[in-house]
């Protein structure tokens, strides 16, 4: 390798490079400025400037070819590009949304930032993965940043035992994630995705590379909480400082998503029919599991993680057409889920009250006559996250199902259409609670960046005619890859 | 004049706009400017509805009754990665219930004039309701179809559950999930149909012939939507919850209005989208039909509560609209849309009936009142007039409506017509008992000696359906006509979908023929 | 002027209704009447117009429906059958309202009750003047809706406002088979208007319809359904049963509707249809057996009634049933002469008994009432004639007497008549004609005996203050009675008589009567169109009779009349030549002997012997249960329809939809729902190991899903 | 038999492997011997890797599994920081005490 | 013969001790068997010609990771007596399932069949003249040089979260401050007092 092909190697891990080197240098500014509380408010700022400018780059850098760098192992194509600038922006939302409960909390430090800046940098290799070690490292330097960040309330047995819960499970999907992997790399004699691919179209029946398959998925669908492999994400959602809960739900969802689906369709595209079995069922049980799992919470956090286990099986029918269609359906889905669970996440922040944070559904009792604006804005994202037409999040549905029906899965679809009914029932309930019941007290303003996103986020949840140009980007996006 | 207004976004689109104003008055407004802000709001929501019942006036007056095709088409490109277009039209069949639905929401507002409760929020629902419902008449591309369809459960469902009665969460999560589990079927087909045909345009799909199989399952899940939303028996269950608790003006709109989605579905998707199985599921569906005027109106005479006994009494009118859409006969389907009109006079008026008492005195049960008609004669009167109707008496529109579904029946089968007749015999009785009770007699419960008559603006609202009521009762043409070219082309359509003529005489046994 | 008769009514009516308050009772009484006197002089006029002026004419007004061939007119059809009804109609309706001025003169509600007599009229107009079925369906449905608000007018009484429901529903069952039946009509000639329709009967003869898997000759089907809303307007047996309960409004309107108008629609009915119903023969027998049968029914069911106005209203019943077996046998213009006869005496007698209720203050029970000729001898008097033109009293070989005698007798003759041809339950109709008639004439008289003879049982005080009513209720009386006196005679000829022939025209076939004596006639008819109704014509019918009268003796005991039945047979084929239609003697007679007997009977019970009755009454034997409780029908139907409408109403409620529907919908699925996310829940165990150890699973479990789904 | 092949290491990596996870589902003792399990799997993993680098003749695998022992060991690193803090705040490690959240 | 010897007693030791670690009641003692573990599976490493991997293995796993591990068995002052005791119910089940995997797993490896194409898709060639470690080296500060970079990212990540999750500042507890000391200056720290002689400090 000489200094040339680095340097063009380089070019396009640009934003890659500004988060990584703006990540370090966040952390030297944060460890040389006085003060804990002010460090964290500098650094914090710093961070959501760095983040979305990293945004900017990476809309910039689309405008480019693309390519690969580092003998194959890194990918950029339009697929990576537009997932990687939604993890920006989700990033940085995230960012948005925690600074004022973190001071609230007393948890303002400034490692959070920092600590969110490299996780999304994790994501970013993730989605730019092209060869199982990239994948891995990608994948471990998130998880192990999430995994502080769940615990990163240090003196909330609640906060503490989510991340104990979410590191152990997720060390095992680690540990699952790289036995198959090392079964695949024994079967394909490497560990890049181009050479798997043509591996897999040699032996798709091989019961090494298929077992690979199973484990390499298994370790992915715990990241983005699929049924059998979902049992943390309530427990983690609740458990974590709610920010990181929106951090969760957001950001590492889209990034584990984009990977499985890369993964499938690239190196195990020509295996399509054998996964599709596994993508199938995983997407059955989460929208089982996501459905009926919410109906009888009561805490609004917890609520929202079946609520993702449930959404995740929605992408999965969409994922499994393993057409292009399907491709982009997942990344359109991903999409308005990211936005949709963003500004509801900024409701849930925004139920404070003298005497503390509060989040259980209950709590949300009369909002409609305190909080209007509030309520109208979480009543249009529930419904946009439960599919309801009229909200951006029905095209999310119509189209993974549209590409499941293309495929011929029209059972999937039924089933998936009936389970749709039943989780519609629990959105409905907090909605119930919020125009329905009698206020039982009003909350204290929101923090300013939890109303605003709120806002944001429910007004593009109702603006239907904004759906075509997001349809035109995945579209584009789509079209990168797929096999 | 109006090729070039798209007055049919207007139409939809105004009252949306009008509840977005009302919202950003309240944002804008100091909470304790609260009247103020009621007065405003119902001012708006009032100024609003009447303009667009105005402008669906012009539409109609523009409208041009001798031709079958969809009229005022806007289309515009809206996702054409997959086809979707943003595309409105009316045609005969529906011009008439976007002019209906215009017309029942100033009514809708007025009386809730009184109305005390979050009043912006209310009258917001109901302009969103409003966009919604015109919607779904004037779409012209499925999905957006789909869309407004689905979206009319979003207000209606805030509607019957903040301003509703004393079970008002339970109804109003069945009335959701209900017709929301029967049209996410109907999704499912649609999006099969996309991807067989490759478009979403109702004009072209209209146009394609579906394989028999197809059709089959297609028909099917369309059916399990529009059935719930007629509500056809044995799906009707959530509808008797939904109308008890509603509020008055939410009564109005679902039986008015909404329960008129599924008998417009039906005509706009199942009979010209999927003929082969509309003519193979014709039996089941006058079987169900039947049982729905039959079953349901011996339900409507044991009910204690008035407003129930008019719900059932809906589901029952229902079924005749269904009947006489499955015939298949001009006569039929005609009857069928006229008395879907019809109804959506009459039983909204009689909701507003029971609204009138339900203001004074808080209950809607029967044995409660009696002897009103001392207190309030032009009540009573007018109470009688809408009673009668609902009964189908001539002279008036119910009667148009059930003479021509069942004489479009009987054309097909007799025994169907003979059924559905029945449904009228019954209807006498539970709507006459019930009046009786409520009206008649001697004053027993001192509650009432306070009763006062109709005010003014009930006056008005009754007033006014009672005139409808009853001219198009004398003179059904003016709909008629204007439904008939559209009308006649789609049974011409159905027809020449048959593989060999169906016999029309006598007893069809379409059975027989489709299951080649 | 045709507008003046159909729509002067309804816009009184309509003035009357809605702007009650503003005019007040007295205008609105005045405007009512005034608009149905008109009414009632227009229809005069259009009578001698069409009859005489042969103008008979169809005026169309507006398009009510359109659909494909489906078109139905607003229309105006005037032809004979059509201005007789509105003579009688505009008549008796004109006549009612008059007597209603001093009838209700205490009512608060005046105003109401003229509009509801208004609108009421113009019902029974439109559905006279109707050109095809539908039309005919308004004012059918109308008059009943009319029916149901006149019967329910006193809506604080519990009683009026049930049989006000009662009529309605009971009527609303006919209507059921009215409206079949114009469907299939629809079906058949794929037409609604009456020319239409007729012209194309006998084309349609052999064509079936099939129903319940059945095949059914179309026109029996259709006049079947037809009769069905006859029997129920008409108040024909099984669906008899809303009539005497009707009688809880007030008397003025039971001497319109219930006596002379309404319930005489189903006679019109057939008679209007009668196209069809001759070439319907099953059915035609199926009237004539229901009609007797009504006719026997309700005479019985009169026998032991103690309400003045219900025996009256049997006793309608029991006439209508002559109307129908006489239809039946095909003597539609017998049917319509006893429809026109009887709607004078019998708002005589409704009014008369109105008169008495008015006279003892709303006295009803006949057993409080008695004596009291003395106080109301106009009354009296009016009552009699009635009776006598009820019972039919005249002189047989004379052809003079009341105007019952003309057209009921005419029926019962001609009855056995058709019996002798063979025509099915000719001669059963026959015997319970005699039969009936003698019934007829024990309770008319019980009911004159108890009324106005013998001493007064009621409270004392009350005929302390009876009075004789205001001359605004004795003139309509008078009127009443002059009809009840002379219209048998005056119109006998015209409507089965010699004049029959030209009389109806298209709209009813003459009659055997008339086509017999006369049928030689008609051939002249074309030449000379000389005035020749009235006395010449009488004179000859006499004759005839006179001829008859001849044959055998006036004796007419039972045992004779069968020996003379053979007998006859042997005489009317040596008849046959001369087409000659005459009945034997002893048929003649037999009406008048058991109207005789009746009286005698009704004079022993109630004059001569008063404590027989309440000795009758008191041992309550079970002919006498059977009858004061009208043969147990109202306590059939209770039990059974009323009854299974209830059960079934609440089984399919609180079991089919609450149980069924919704346990295993709705509530169900949510029930089942819940309790799976319960359990779902109960998984979600919060232990790490279970987490781990479903995560293993899934993972062998997915592992061995596709080893298997692969190798499979 | 005695000829050692890929195949021995791979179903040696295996047992490894099923003793690791078996560890964490049926541990409620100690929340350090999850830990300990997971390594276990870990190291499998890394037996795998080296074996089919040698068979393969490619060094992709070392390099592979030289970097899951990095992980592994920042992995151990947090792991045992937020056993730490859970145990701070508990006051006691086992298994069946962490399940605060559930339902 | 000898290698076979080796892999048998080697993979015997690190089964059975794998096994202990997962059984053993003591946490120490667990620790111990893990490093035997270790030990073994190094020992398995040199067999296959990996010797940087395996002492790797020995001095990052035993010497820091399965220190720190008994370090914090240490630290966290665990009463070992309370610890619940045995397996549990579901051990039956457990121990089933996961001698299914093992079954599963270990058929498919005794049976392993590589791509045809493995062959043509090495990335990186066992090279005949190097050392292990040199070609290792080679490798990873070249080709592989991302994940390299990479890998110290994550150990970043991993020092971030271990300090801040356990980092405190306790009141009342001397710690040396570097910067505190570099800086200080005389006046801070020094007070000259005047003392008049015979008065003591008052």
């Amino acid at each position: 390798m000489t200094v040339s092909t680095l340097l063009a190697d380089l070019q396009l891990l640009t934003p890659e490079l500004v988060l990584a080197v703006g990540a370090m240098a966040l952390l030297l500014i944060g460890v040389y400025t006085k003060g804990e509380a002010k460090a964290a408010q500098r650094i914090m700022t710093l961070a959501t400037a760095l983040l979305v400018v990293t945004a900017g780059l990476s809309v910039w850098m689309a405008q480019g070819p693309g390519g690969t760098a580092f003998h194959g192992a890194f990918v950029l194509d339009s697929f990576a590009m537009y997932a990687k600038t939604v993890v920006y922006l989700a990033g940085a939302v995230a960012l948005v949304l925690a600074g004022q409960y973190l001071r609230a909390e007393q948890l303002a430090r400034f490692e959070y930032p920092v600590l969110v800046t490299l996780a999304v940098l994790g994501m970013s290799f993730m989605v730019s993965a092209n060869d199982l070690i990239t994948l891995y490292l990608g994948l471990e330097l998130q998880s192990l940043a999430l995994y502080v960040l769940a615990a990163f309330n240090r003196d909330s047995l609640r906060a503490s035992e989510a991340g104990l819960k979410y590191f152990v499970l997720g060390a095992l999907s680690s540990g699952l994630l790289l036995y198959g992997a090392s079964l695949v790399y024994g079967f394909s004699g490497s560990t890049s995705f181009d050479a798997i691919a043509v591996a897999a179209a040699e032996g798709s029946q091989n019961l090494g590379l298929v077992f690979g398959l199973v484990f390499v998925v298994a370790g992915l669908a715990f990241k983005i909480s699929a049924a059998p492999f979902h049992m943390w994400t309530p427990d983690v959602y609740e458990g974590a400082p709610t920010p990181v809960a929106a951090f969760f739900a957001t950001a590492p969802k889209l990034a584990a998503m984009v990977l499985l689906a890369r993964v499938l369709m690239e190196p195990f595209g020509p295996m399509t029919e054998q996964w599709q079995q596994i993508t199938m069922v995983m997407a059955v049980l989460s929208m089982a599991f996501g459905s009926f799992g919410a109906l009888m919470q009561s805490n609004i956090k917890r609520l929202m993680g079946y609520s993702s286990i449930g959404n995740m099986g929605y992408v999965l029918v969409g994922l499994s057409a393993g057409t292009a269609l399907g491709l982009w359906s997942v990344l359109f889905y991903m999409t308005l889920y990211v936005i949709g669970v963003a500004g509801a996440f900024a409701v849930i922040l925004s139920m404070r009250r003298s005497e503390g944070m509060v989040e259980r559904i209950e709590d949300l009792a009369g909002l409609s006559q305190t909080r209007p604006a509030l309520a109208w804005s979480m009543t249009a994202l529930m419904f946009s996250i439960g599919g309801m037409p009229f909200m951006i999040g029905f095209f999310g549905k119509l189209f993974v199902f549209y590409a499941a029906v293309q495929a011929g899965l029209i059972w999937l679809v039924i089933l998936a259409v009936i389970f749709s009914t039943i989780s519609i029932a629990y959105y409905l309930r907090v909605i119930k609670v919020i125009w329905f019941d009698e206020p039982s007290g009003d909350f204290l303003p929101a923090p300013t960046g939890a109303a605003i996103i709120s806002r944001i986020a429910a007004l593009i949840a109702v603006s239907m005619p904004v759906v075509g140009i997001i349809i035109a980007l995945v579209v584009n996006a789509g079209a990168g890859i797929g096999g | 004049m109006l090729g070039q207004l798209p007055i049919l976004s207007a139409i939809t689109f105004l009252p949306a706009l009008g509840a977005v104003a009302i919202l950003l008055l309240r944002a804008l407004m100091r909470s304790e400017e609260g009247a103020v802000l009621d007065r405003n709001a119902k001012g708006i929501a009032l100024f609003v509805t009447l303009f667009v019942f105005a402008l669906s006036l012009v539409m109609l007056v523009e409208f041009d009754a001798g031709q079958a095709g969809f009229q005022f088409v806007e289309s515009l490109p809206w996702l054409p990665a997959l086809g979707i277009s943003y595309k409105m039209g009316v045609d005969g069949i529906s011009v008439l219930f976007v002019v209906l639905t215009a017309f029942l929401l100033p009514i809708c507002i007025l009386s809730s004039w009184k109305l005390e409760k979050r009043v912006a929020d209310y009258m917001a629902a109901f302009l969103l309701l409003e966009t919604l419902v015109i919607g779904v008449f004037c779409a012209l591309d499925m999905f957006l179809f789909y869309i407004f369809f689905e979206g009319s459960l979003i207000p209606m469902f805030l509607i019957i559950g903040v301003w509703g009665g004393q079970n008002r969460i339970y109804a109003a999560f069945k009335f959701f999930l209900y017709t929301f589990l029967g049209s996410v079927l109907m999704l499912a087909a649609m999006i099969v149909m996309f991807t067989q045909v490759g478009t979403t345009d109702i004009e072209v799909l209209l146009a394609h012939p579906f394989a028999r199989d197809l059709q089959t399952w297609l028909w099917l899940a369309f059916f399990a939507s529009f059935a719930v939303k007629m509500p056809m028996w044995p799906v009707h269950t959530w509808l008797p919850d939904a109308h008890v608790q509603a509020p008055t003006a939410g009564s109005v709109i679902l039986a008015g209005i909404l329960l008129k989605l599924g008998g417009y579905g039906f005509l706009r998707f199942s009979i010209p989208m999927f003929p082969n199985a509309s003519e193979f599921f014709a039996p089941m569906v006058f079987v169900l039909s039947i049982i729905a005027i039959v079953v349901t109106s011996l339900i409507a005479f044991r009910q204690t509560d008035i407003k129930k006994l008019i719900a059932y009494s809906s589901v029952a009118h229902m079924g005749f609209v269904t009947l006489g859409i499955f015939t298949m006969t001009e006569l039929g389907v005609q009857g069928a849309i006229f008395q879907m009109l019809s109804h959506g006079v009459i039983s909204a008026a009689l909701f507003l009936c029971i609204g009138v008492i339900y203001d004074r005195f808080h209950t809607r049960e029967i044995s409660f009142y009696g002897g009103l008609v001392h207190k309030m004669p032009v009540y009573a009167a007018v109470f009688g007039l809408f009673a009668m109707a609902n009964v189908g008496l001539p002279g008036t529109s119910g009667f148009i409506g059930e003479i021509m579904t069942m004489t479009g029946a009987f054309q097909v089968d007799p025994r169907v017509a003979a059924g559905a007749a029945l449904g009228v015999i019954f209807s006498a009785v539970y709507m006459l008992v019930a009046y009786k009770k409520v009206v008649f007699g001697v004053i027993t419960n001192p509650k009432l000696e306070t009763a006062t008559d109709l005010n003014a603006r009930e006056w008005i609202n009754l007033g006014v359906l009672a005139v409808l009521a009853v001219y198009f009762g004398f003179f059904s043409t003016p709909i008629t006509d204007t439904t008939r070219a559209s009308v006649d082309q789609l049974i011409q359509q159905y027809q020449s979908a048959q593989p060999v003529e169906a016999p029309v005489a006598a007893t069809a046994a379409p059975a027989e023929t489709a299951a080649h | 002027m045709a507008y003046i008769v159909v729509f002067a009514p309804l816009l009184a009516a309509a003035i009357a209704g809605l702007l009650q308050k503003q005019i007040g009772d007295r205008l609105a009484q005045i405007i009512t009447t005034g608009a149905t006197i008109a009414a009632a002089l227009c229809s005069v006029a259009i009578f001698f117009d069409v009859t005489v002026g042969g103008n008979a004419r169809t005026i169309e007004l507006a398009q009510w429906m359109a659909v494909g061939n489906f078109e139905i007119n607003w229309a105006i059809r005037l032809d004979t059958l059509s201005a007789v009804m509105l003579v009688v109609i505009t008549s008796v309706s004109s006549l009612v309202h008059v007597y209603s001025w001093g009838y209700m003169s205490h009512d608060p509600h005046r105003a109401r009750f003229f509009a509801y007599l208004s609108l009421f009229t113009f019902a029974m107009l439109s559905l006279v003047t109707a050109d095809n079925f539908i039309q005919m369906f308004f004012g059918w449905e109308g008059v009943g809706l009319a029916s149901y608000l006149l019967i329910g007018f006193w809506y604080q009484k519990d009683s009026a406002t049930s049989a006000a429901i009662k009529a309605f529903v009971t009527n609303r069952v006919g209507d059921f088979g009215l409206a079949l039946g114009i469907m299939a009509i629809y079906l058949v000639f794929g037409s609604l208007q009456f020319d239409e329709v007729f012209a194309q009967v006998p084309a349609m003869a052999e064509e079936t319809i099939g129903f319940f898997g059945v095949n059914f000759q179309a026109l029996e089907l259709i006049a079947f359904l037809l009769f069905i809303g006859a029997m129920g307007k008409s108040a024909q047996f099984f669906l008899h049963v809303w009539l005497p309960d009707a009688m809880e409004g007030p008397t003025p309107v039971s001497a319109l509707i219930h006596a002379a108008t309404m319930v005489t629609a189903g006679v019109f009915l057939v008679c209007r249809a009668h196209g069809i119903f001759e070439l319907a023969p099953n059915t035609s027998a199926f009237i004539t057996f229901i009609g007797a049968t009504t006719a026997l029914f309700a005479a019985t069911v009169g026998l032991a009634q103690n309400d003045i106005k219900r025996v009256i209203a049997y006793s309608t019943c029991s006439q209508l049933g002559y109307m129908f077996f006489a239809a039946g046998l095909g003597l539609y213009s017998a049917a319509m002469f006893h429809l026109f006869t009887h709607a004078f005496f019998k708002a005589l007698l409704f009014l008369g008994a109105g008169s008495v209720i008015h006279g003892l203050h709303e006295e009803q029970d006949m057993r409080n009432m008695g004596g009291i000729y003395k106080l109301l001898p106009i009354t009296w008097i009016m009552m009699i004639i009635g009776t006598l033109a009820l019972t039919g009293v005249g002189i047989p070989l004379l052809g003079i007497g009341f105007a019952g005698f003309y057209s009921k007798d005419m029926i019962i003759e001609e009855a056995f008549m058709m019996g002798q041809d063979g025509v099915a339950f000719g001669m059963f109709a026959f015997w319970i004609g005699v039969i009936a008639a003698g019934l007829t004439s024990f309770y008319s008289w019980r009911l004159i005996f108890m009324t106005f003879h013998g001493k007064h049982r009621g409270e004392p005080e009350v005929l302390k203050h009876a009075h004789e009513s205001g001359p605004v209720m004795i003139i309509p009386l008078v009127f009443l009675a002059v009809g009840a006196l002379f219209a048998g005679a005056a119109f006998k000829s015209d409507f089965v008589g010699k004049g029959a022939l030209t009389f109806w025209e298209e709209s009813l076939p003459p009659g055997p009567y008339a086509v017999g004596n006369y049928g030689h006639l008609v051939e002249d008819y074309g030449q000379s169109h000389a005035d020749e109704h009235g006395v010449e014509l009488s004179e000859a019918e006499s004759a005839s009779l006179e001829a008859a009268m001849s044959e055998d003796e006036a004796a007419a005991a039972q045992d004779h009349a069968v020996e003379a039945a053979h007998g006859d047979d042997h005489g009317e084929g040596a008849d046959g030549e001369h087409h000659g239609h005459h009945p034997p003697t002893w048929v003649l007679f037999s009406p008048f002997a058991v109207t005789l007997f009746g009286f005698v009977l009704a004079w022993y019970f109630y004059m001569a012997n008063p404590e027989l009755p309440r000795r009758i009454a008191a041992n309550n034997g079970p002919l006498h249960r059977f009858l004061s409780n009208k043969w147990y029908v109202d306590e059939i139907y209770n039990a059974t329809f009323v009854r299974a409408t209830r059960v079934l109403g609440d089984v399919f409620w609180k079991f089919g939809d609450q149980k069924v529907i919704d346990g295993l919908g709705p509530n169900g699925i949510a029930a089942t729902a819940l309790s799976s996310a319960r359990r779902i829940a109960k998984l979600q165990s919060g232990y790490l190991y279970h987490y781990a150890f479903v995560m293993l699973i899934g993972v062998l479990g997915l592992a061995l899903w596709l080893i298997a789904g692969a190798g499979a | 038999m005695l000829e050692i092949g890929l195949g021995h290491y791979l179903a040696l990596a295996a047992i490894l492997f099923t003793i690791g996870v078996f560890g964490i589902f049926v541990n409620r003792k100690n929340v350090i011997i999850l830990l300990m399990s997971i390594e276990l799997i870990l190291l499998s993993v890394n037996i795998n890797m080296v074996a089919f680098s040698a068979h393969l003749g490619d060094l992709t695998g070392q390099v592979f599994a030289m970097f899951i022992l990095t992980v592994a060991a920042a992995e151990a690193a947090v792991g045992l920081a937020i056993l730490v803090v859970f145990f701070r705040n508990r006051g006691d490690i086992a298994v069946d005490d962490v399940n605060l959240m559930k339902g | 013969m000898l290698s076979a010897a080796a892999f048998y007693i080697l993979s015997a030791i690190a089964v059975i001790s794998a096994l202990m670690v997962v059984i053993a009641k003591n946490p120490v003692r667990a620790v111990l068997f893990l490093i035997l573990a270790f030990f073994s599976a190094a020992g398995l490493f040199v067999l296959l010609g990996a010797e940087f991997l395996a002492m790797i293995l020995v001095i990052v796993y035993v010497g820091a990771v399965a220190v720190l591990f008994l370090f914090v068995v240490m630290m966290l002052d665990i009463d070992f007596a309370q610890l619940k005791e045995g397996f549990i119910s579901h051990a039956p089940l457990g121990g089933l399932v996961a001698i299914a995997l093992a079954g599963i797993l270990a058929t498919t490896g005794l049976g392993w069949v590589s791509a045809d194409s493995a062959t043509s898709a090495l990335q990186s060639p066992t090279p005949e003249d190097m050392t292990n470690v040199a070609a290792l080296g080679a490798l990873i500060y070249d080709r592989y040089v991302l994940f390299f970079q990479l890998a110290g990212l994550v150990l970043l990540v991993a020092m971030i979260g271990a300090i801040v999750l356990t980092l405190r500042h306790r009141d009342g507890v001397k710690r040396q401050d570097m910067h505190a000391q570099v800086n200080r200056k005389r006046e801070d720290s020094v007070e000259i007092v005047d003392i008049k002689s015979g008065e003591g400090i008052g």
